[in-house]
């Protein structure tokens, strides 16, 4: 914090703490959305604590039937999962996913960021425009960053929305993710007598990997 | 690589290759094809026996020739990439050969098969997890923030101060003629200079022809130094005056040209 | 999800009191409309008291961010009416003061007190009320003393506010048309028909101020 923004600070108090815990409450509990730390600490009062905030309100959740869940980088309220049952009435319907939609998803998931071209290598069979887009739409992927290899290809990546509509405090959070990198499963392994250039990419890849 | 297994479940094995003929619309792709003939070996993916998948490929590709089955190119592709691999596999290495062993190209498709199972897997995981709208759910009416505006009006000090200084040259500019009082013409400067010449026979600075009044400010002075400059040249040229300076900014001296 | 044994238990056995609270709670988080007692009960398991449940749900929320309140003959959940200001975003939009407006004031800051006439007789152009009241709204100007000339117009002065705002002491800082031209900002547009004696001109002009 800044000297200017500490003596802001001091002028306007910040509220107690029991009432940094309402305002975050009442917050994540109106928004549809995950709202991030940064989004709360500018919704609250000066000097106040989101993040603090946060921890008392989750415990306080804790074993209630509305939770509160960590989405990525943001914080949101949800209903206890194992009182769906009770949601009938409001259970979206959802367009069935094509067994093509569902394993692109888990490979940009599990590989990401992944090029078209990786995740057509994994699935041994070319990708469909519909396929690709109809994830977009669902808002479960989005475009990552180019690859800096020739032709210079988009990858893709998955997007909060993604991790919120799967549960996801974040994308390390994938259900086995752990065992399927020690068994290299996630490695990109070029074919054997493949040439130079594809092995630079392969170590790009490895790279933008780890950075997860 | 063991193939004992395989051998016993042979007719197992093409009874399976003909519902997959029958289904093949069903599979995408031929690593899909291999993956689920893979299954018919009954072993972890790690253990498999790459030449009996490659064996089963190949004879179930001919069933489908004989049939009269049209195959997608990359079936038929993945064919006879299956059938050098065997070779490889098969024969002894040659030394003269630098690409990748039979063994290398083995290894690679087990991993792609792994890899892709893996993947199946997964997905599959994904999928069975509790999701928003089904197993959970958000808020049922979430509050719009609303969004009041506020407009603030900003300036710099550059701003202002540009601001000023473009009404000031707005000014400076509209009545332009003015700046003709500080202004002397070499035609002026002649007609003065032609009048006075003729009292000159001895060398007198040129400064010294300098109307009065006209040293007010620094620019009516240049405008008038300049001009009775210019004008004296032109006298020299018509053969009126004669010049001098005696060294480098020394004062310009004239007098009535005695030719 | 429910499993078969909690369903069979359910036929016989409503669930305890916390669990009971759980579901109101999920319930009127998850709903988009406020749900009656008999509502309730429909959905949720056999024998299970949504009044008695709703009742404690109720105390559980008092004094928290998000209240349980009852809407006509139906219950719903809101947020604390004293929050209500952090459903409220204020987006501060900056914009740039128009031309007119940064002249006027710019003429004000330098010849005050200035009357209107003053102020068009400089600029040239007669000054719109707007741009006037703008200003006076920023509080960068005010009224001075009316001038004792016929008409008795009203003059204005730049304000405190103003100060603050250029970070100036007094309006005598404000730099002198000879700062400006260093700052070469009283660069003149040149000549109609002479644009290469742009120099020159704005030479002399400077000339000629410095024995102002």
């Amino acid at each position: 914090m800044s000297d200017s923004e500490d003596d802001i600070a001091s002028l306007f108090e910040a509220p107690p703490e029991g009432e940094q815990e309402r305002m975050v409450e009442a917050i994540l509990f109106a928004s549809a959305e995950p709202v991030t730390v940064a989004e709360l600490n500018a919704r609250m009062p000066h000097g106040a604590d989101a993040a603090a905030a946060l921890a008392g309100l989750k415990k306080r959740y804790d074993g209630r039937g509305v939770h509160v869940v960590k989405v990525g980088e943001a914080w949101a309220m949800r209903t206890a999962p194992d009182l769906g049952f009770l949601m009938q009435k409001e259970t979206v319907e959802t367009r069935k996913l094509s067994r093509a939609a569902i394993e692109t998803l888990a490979i940009v998931a599990y590989h990401q960021p992944a090029t078209r071209a990786e995740i057509e290598e994994i699935r041994g069979v070319s990708v469909s425009r519909g396929t690709i887009d109809q994830l977009l739409e669902l808002e479960w992927i989005r475009f990552g960053r180019r690859r800096m290899t020739p032709g210079r290809p988009v990858t893709y990546v998955v997007t909060q929305e993604f991790l919120d509509h799967f549960g996801l405090e974040s994308a390390r959070d994938l259900p086995g993710l752990k065992e399927l990198r020690s068994a290299g499963l996630l490695e990109s392994r070029p074919p054997p007598g493949e040439p130079q250039e594809e092995d630079d990419e392969a170590d790009q890849t490895a790279m933008f990997e780890d950075k997860d | 690589m063991p193939e004992d297994g395989f051998q016993a479940d042979a007719v197992e094995a093409r009874l399976a290759e003909e519902a997959l003929i029958v289904d093949v619309d069903g599979y995408e792709g031929p690593l899909d094809l291999l993956l689920t003939m893979s299954r018919t070996q009954k072993v972890d993916l790690r253990k498999i026996s790459v030449l009996a998948l490659a064996e089963q490929y190949l004879g179930f590709i001919e069933r489908a020739k004989a049939l009269r089955i049209e195959l997608a190119a990359d079936y038929l592709v993945m064919a006879a990439w299956l059938a050098f691999l065997k070779s490889r596999l098969l024969l002894p290495p040659d030394p003269q050969d630098e690409g990748p062993t039979g063994e290398e190209l083995a290894a690679h498709l087990a991993f792609q098969l792994e890899r892709l199972q893996a993947m199946r897997d997964a997905a599959a995981k994904l999928m069975a997890r509790d999701q928003k709208g089904r197993d959970f759910f958000v808020r049922g009416v979430p509050e719009d923030v609303t969004r009041v505006r506020k407009i603030t009006y900003t300036a710099t000090l550059l701003d202002l101060m540009q601001g000023y200084a473009r009404v000031r040259t707005k000014d400076e500019f509209r009545p332009y003629a003015m700046d003709r009082e500080h202004l002397m013409t070499m035609e002026q400067a002649l007609d003065r200079m032609r009048g006075l010449i003729g009292f000159s026979g001895e060398w007198t600075t040129l400064a010294s022809y300098l109307p009065d009044g006209w040293d007010s400010s620094p620019a009516r002075v240049r405008s008038a130094v300049a001009s009775h400059f210019a004008a004296s040249l032109e006298l020299v040229k018509a053969g009126t005056i004669e010049l001098r300076q005696h060294g480098m900014f020394e004062a310009i001296e004239i007098r009535k040209s005695t030719a």
